[in-house]
């Protein structure tokens, strides 16, 4: 895969790893050196959803980079949701998929910076996944808090890979995962010697207004990965918009897959 | 080598692919060189700013998307002052579409694009379905299509292109109407009303209700208004709906249609546009056309077909 | 169990499932029990013989199909002496569907079918868009369309059902002028005109040149007929285009139809009528319905919806 | 497969065989019994070109019974031209496909008939090959003459299977399948001691009109089976319509579906 100079390739890769993860989550693995080396945590591709056959709908889905890098498979991790996803889960090595991207705006690390936070649910950890690696190499510690329904759907060693990222685990099933109990978990890290010099998150609007009003507290700038519908993934067809405070104080559309998909903490509102 | 070029009016195009507004923007360049296609069409500029309509904007259907963006955008002065500094980057004729509420917004923003350096023709989005109460639009009749035209056409010496909706009894009426009010080129065709329901929630996909109706599934209609418009009028057809590979557009051309849009499709490939311009090409050069602008109107109704074909 | 009746107009059906005209026939009998069907809906039957359009009269596109038959058949006198004998043999009401050139033809040929034994109902058929030359129809005006109506409940007390076309300017206008006409019923709607071209022979693919569009592609369209009809009039909506799967009936119901018909699904799948009957019922009974009516118009602007779905 | 009291069914049925047979053709066996009992050679099953991932044109399309009968697998073989034929050879065993079938008229063998001759060229052979076999069973001896490009199109074995019919071919590579020498050597059987009792074609116009020709010639009864596109397969829609002459000479439109696809060699109109 040659990027031929523009930094967006429409792309047909060939699958060489396709597996269910856990009872609902499924990974493709892509062969695609030059796409993987381009491409940053945080940024997205837009995924042809086919199956072997060429079923599927009709339009692109959004999916979060879960692994990259030069000389790294270009990864997928998802969540089985719908017809899209279904159709992607059914393609099993030596199919082709068809990838647009890399796209969208990704996370941003501080060079200053020796300590990150990152607090994801469910599938969001397959967003600040790769966020974990390039933090190491850039010698910045990360500390997981990772949310799940139960021990069964956390996908630890899927989130951390080999990055020596702490991790610790809250779950729905023992009650650990309730906004109280992660909130005197963070207020305690937030106040302690590992106090972190950022936060980012995705995939829950309970921990995010969470983290949001903490971090807001103990002023610690933070991000967050956005999802939304989209057409173009490209920017042009303005479907995709969320609401994003500026810096004036008033609120504004911006594109998730141009803007976004991650944003500011501080500056994204509620859904 | 097959000669690629068309004739719009008075606009001259290296050849006669191009994109349709409000399915394009100055981001596509992260993909392909935009200097390859025949012009460049903006999203539909408004003379003050627009918000947009409520989520969701989008919606699939079988082979077709809906869609009901509201023209969200930051106004005429913006775009003249603002978005033109990054449109003249680019090498093709610069079309801006324009949307209008009244005729004489239509022709007062006419006027203020003619004076901003870069604008290489005016398309009239006279039939945006969205804008007026329950999808009604300019190009909905013959006379209201004619008047935002005249006004237009009056206000300013640019090409004026007028881009018609599906949405009336009588798309050849309109476009005779629109050609005599001193349109250079009618372009069929805009999205088609329509609706889907989510039925476990109970209410329409999307947030706005009914939305514009365009991809695969609409071709053949588009297909049809086209014929249509090209046996009703001498000024040039521009061909769009439902476009997504050079099979597509040659259907267009021997429609009637002089050059053609692709929308819809570069969402789900945004490599669509060139694709759909090197495969026009080689069909050309297989079928031995040694100018694209020979198959316009050949499958209309007592057209000779070349003998050697 | 839920209560899947439905009344349309003075007409008691035992279900809202029901064929599109010209595309079922009592042929359909060899597959499944028809019986189980809410009614039957005939081929349009005209005043004359009429021999039906050149070959080829059907071509498939992107989820659809594109037909110009062109009614054929063996004329009004043939239809009420010979074929009602075969169509007798079912016991839910029979709908005649019927065509005809002039006001006239129509009201003459309603009077005999409401002299006709067996015969329930009649559906205007004043939407064809094969008939008049560039597909014109009475359908596309509310003038001609009610004129015809008028015409037809003045001849005749039959439930008489106005089958009308999408192409057309404003629908709602047509389908309040023909139930001020006196129309039990609006059936929405008919195919939307379409063309497709053959780039290898460089002609139409249907030997007529245009023809009706149909099929799951047409569906996002006919759906806003409906939602359009449904708001502009108190006379039940027949909801028909693109209908293949039970929950595309339950989206017609939800945007206001009070019965369905299932046309072009019917060849790819001729099981598809009880198909959409059985997954109706199983619809309402999973989401707590205790009559399929209770459906009609959900997704209607401003209707509150049931609490506890 | 029940066909639950009706003579047609939608019958979702499992591939069991599916290869191609000489450059440009596939054959496909079906599993299915009941439906195979109730065929009869000439009729036809309407068929949902999907491939192995639900992948094909939307509607269906006719295909001739080639094999079936009680104990036999359903049978097809068709000539790979365009979209839907392409999906129905890319079907492999296990794969499932949907049949609307058994459809219109097959041909009539009358009871008297001592010995027909099958004229076939092409994949018509397909067409006329259960005949063959159905013909045996009633003790009716079957000589047919088959027309192909070259000998390896022939697919004589395909035709023939256990019914040993005399099979004569011609070829177009050594001008032996010119009409001028297919027209001796009919005349010849139908001037020697093998005079057939009736005549069958399928497949060419050109072979149509000679058999045509010369059955009127030597008054012997012929069917010939046509095709047409079709829409619905079971006689709803007229699109699949040809011109056949009515007993009284004027030219009437049958529907190939319902009333054909055999029809009376006389009355058929040249296409
Ligand atoms: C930038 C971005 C990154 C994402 N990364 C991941 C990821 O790494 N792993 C993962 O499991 N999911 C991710 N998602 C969500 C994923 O795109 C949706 O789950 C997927 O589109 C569902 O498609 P479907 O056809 O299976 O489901 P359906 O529910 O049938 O989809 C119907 C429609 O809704 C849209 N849709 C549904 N859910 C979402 C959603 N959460 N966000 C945006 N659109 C949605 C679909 O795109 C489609 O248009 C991401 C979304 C975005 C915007
Ligand atoms: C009763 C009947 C029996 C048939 N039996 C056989 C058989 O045993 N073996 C075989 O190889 N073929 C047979 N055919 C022809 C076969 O149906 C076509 O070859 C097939 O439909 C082509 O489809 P496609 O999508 O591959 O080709 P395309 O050319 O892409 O088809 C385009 C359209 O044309 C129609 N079409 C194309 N060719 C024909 C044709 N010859 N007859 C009717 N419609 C056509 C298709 O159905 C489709 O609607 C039969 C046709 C009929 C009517
Ligand atoms: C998301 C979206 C936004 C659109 N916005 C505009 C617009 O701003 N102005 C306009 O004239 N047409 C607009 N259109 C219509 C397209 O330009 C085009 O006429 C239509 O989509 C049919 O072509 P297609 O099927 O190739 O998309 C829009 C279409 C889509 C799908
Ligand atoms: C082959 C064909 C023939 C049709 N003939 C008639 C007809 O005779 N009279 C009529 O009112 N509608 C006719 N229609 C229109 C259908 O009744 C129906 O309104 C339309 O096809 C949309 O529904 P569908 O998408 O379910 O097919 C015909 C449609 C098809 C496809
Ligand atoms: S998806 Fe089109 S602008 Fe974001
Ligand atoms: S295919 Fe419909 S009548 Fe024959």
């Amino acid at each position: 895969m040659d990027l031929g100079g523009f930094p967006v390739a429409e792309a047909d890769l060939a699958v060489v790893d396709s597996a269910p993860v856990g009872r609902r989550y499924h990974r493709l693995l892509l062969d695609s050196p030059a796409l993987s080396a381009a491409s940053r945590p945080g940024q997205f591709f837009h995924l042809l959803c086919r199956d072997g056959g060429g079923n599927g709908p009709y339009l692109r889905r959004p999916m979060s980079i879960w692994r990259c890098g030069a000389g790294q498979r270009l990864g997928f991790l998802f969540h089985v949701k719908g017809r899209g996803t279904a159709a992607l889960a059914a393609l099993r090595p030596g199919d082709r998929l068809s990838a647009v991207g890399p796209l969208g705006q990704g996370f941003r690390l501080e060079p200053g910076w020796r300590r990150i936070l990152i607090l994801a649910r469910g599938v969001g950890l397959a967003t600040l996944a790769p966020l974990t690696e390039a933090a190491a190499a850039q010698g910045i510690t990360v500390q997981a808090l990772l949310s799940a329904q139960a021990p069964g759907d956390l996908m630890a060693a899927e989130f951390a890979g080999a990055s020596g990222a702490t991790v610790q685990a809250v779950f729905d099933s023992d009650g650990s995962s309730a906004v109280p109990a992660v909130e005197a978990l963070l207020r305690a890290t937030f106040e302690g010697p590992a106090r972190p010099d950022a936060v980012f998150t995705c995939g829950s609007n309970r921990l995010f207004l969470l983290l949001q009003r903490l971090a807001a507290e103990y002023g610690i700038p933070g991000q967050i990965a956005l999802e939304q519908q989209m057409g173009c993934g490209l920017g042009m067809c303005f479907c995709c918009v969320r609401q994003i405070r500026a810096a004036d104080g008033g609120v504004v559309n911006l594109r998730v897959c141009a803007e976004g998909p991650v944003f500011d903490l501080q500056a994204a509102l509620a859904w | 080598m097959v000669d690629l070029s068309v004739r719009i009016g008075g606009l001259a195009l290296a050849n006669p692919v191009m994109p349709a507004s409000g399915t394009f923007g100055p981001e596509l360049a992260q993909v392909f060189d935009l200097n390859r296609l025949g012009a460049l069409v903006t999203k539909s500029v408004t003379p003050q700013y627009r918000q947009g309509n409520a989520l969701p904007r989008l919606c699939e259907t079988e082979a077709g998307v809906l869609n009901s963006i509201g023209i969200p955008g930051k106004g005429l002065d913006h775009f003249c002052t603002q978005a033109m500094a990054e449109w003249r980057r680019f090498t093709p004729p610069l079309v801006v579409s324009l949307s209008a509420d009244t005729v004489a917004a239509f022709a007062d923003a006419a006027a203020r694009l003619a004076a901003t350096p870069g604008v290489a023709a005016i398309e009239a989005n006279i039939s945006c379905p969205n804008l007026e109460e329950d999808g009604r639009a300019f190009a909905m009749h013959p006379e209201s299509a004619a008047a935002a035209i005249a006004a237009m056409r009056a206000a300013c010496a640019l090409p004026l292109w007028a881009k018609l909706s599906p949405n009336t009894a009588d798309i050849a009426a309109v476009a005779r109407a629109v050609e005599e009010a001193g349109a250079d080129a009618v372009v069929v065709a805009n999205t088609i009303l329509g609706l889907a329901i989510d039925i476990e929630r109970m209410v329409p996909k999307l947030g706005a209700g009914m939305g514009g109706f365009s991809g695969p599934a609409f071709k053949p209609i588009a297909l049809r208004l086209v014929w249509q418009c090209a046996q009703a009028v001498r000024i040039p057809v521009i061909g769009v709906g439902g476009i997504a590979t050079p099979a597509d557009a040659v259907e267009f051309l021997m429609a009637g249609a002089s050059a053609v849009q692709v929308g819809t499709a570069s969402f789900v490939s945004p490599t669509a546009l060139p694709a759909v311009l090197d495969g026009l090409a080689a069909f050309c050069a297989r079928r031995g056309f040694a100018r694209v602008s020979d198959l316009t109107g050949l499958a209309l109704p007592g057209r000779l077909r070349p003998a050697a074909e």
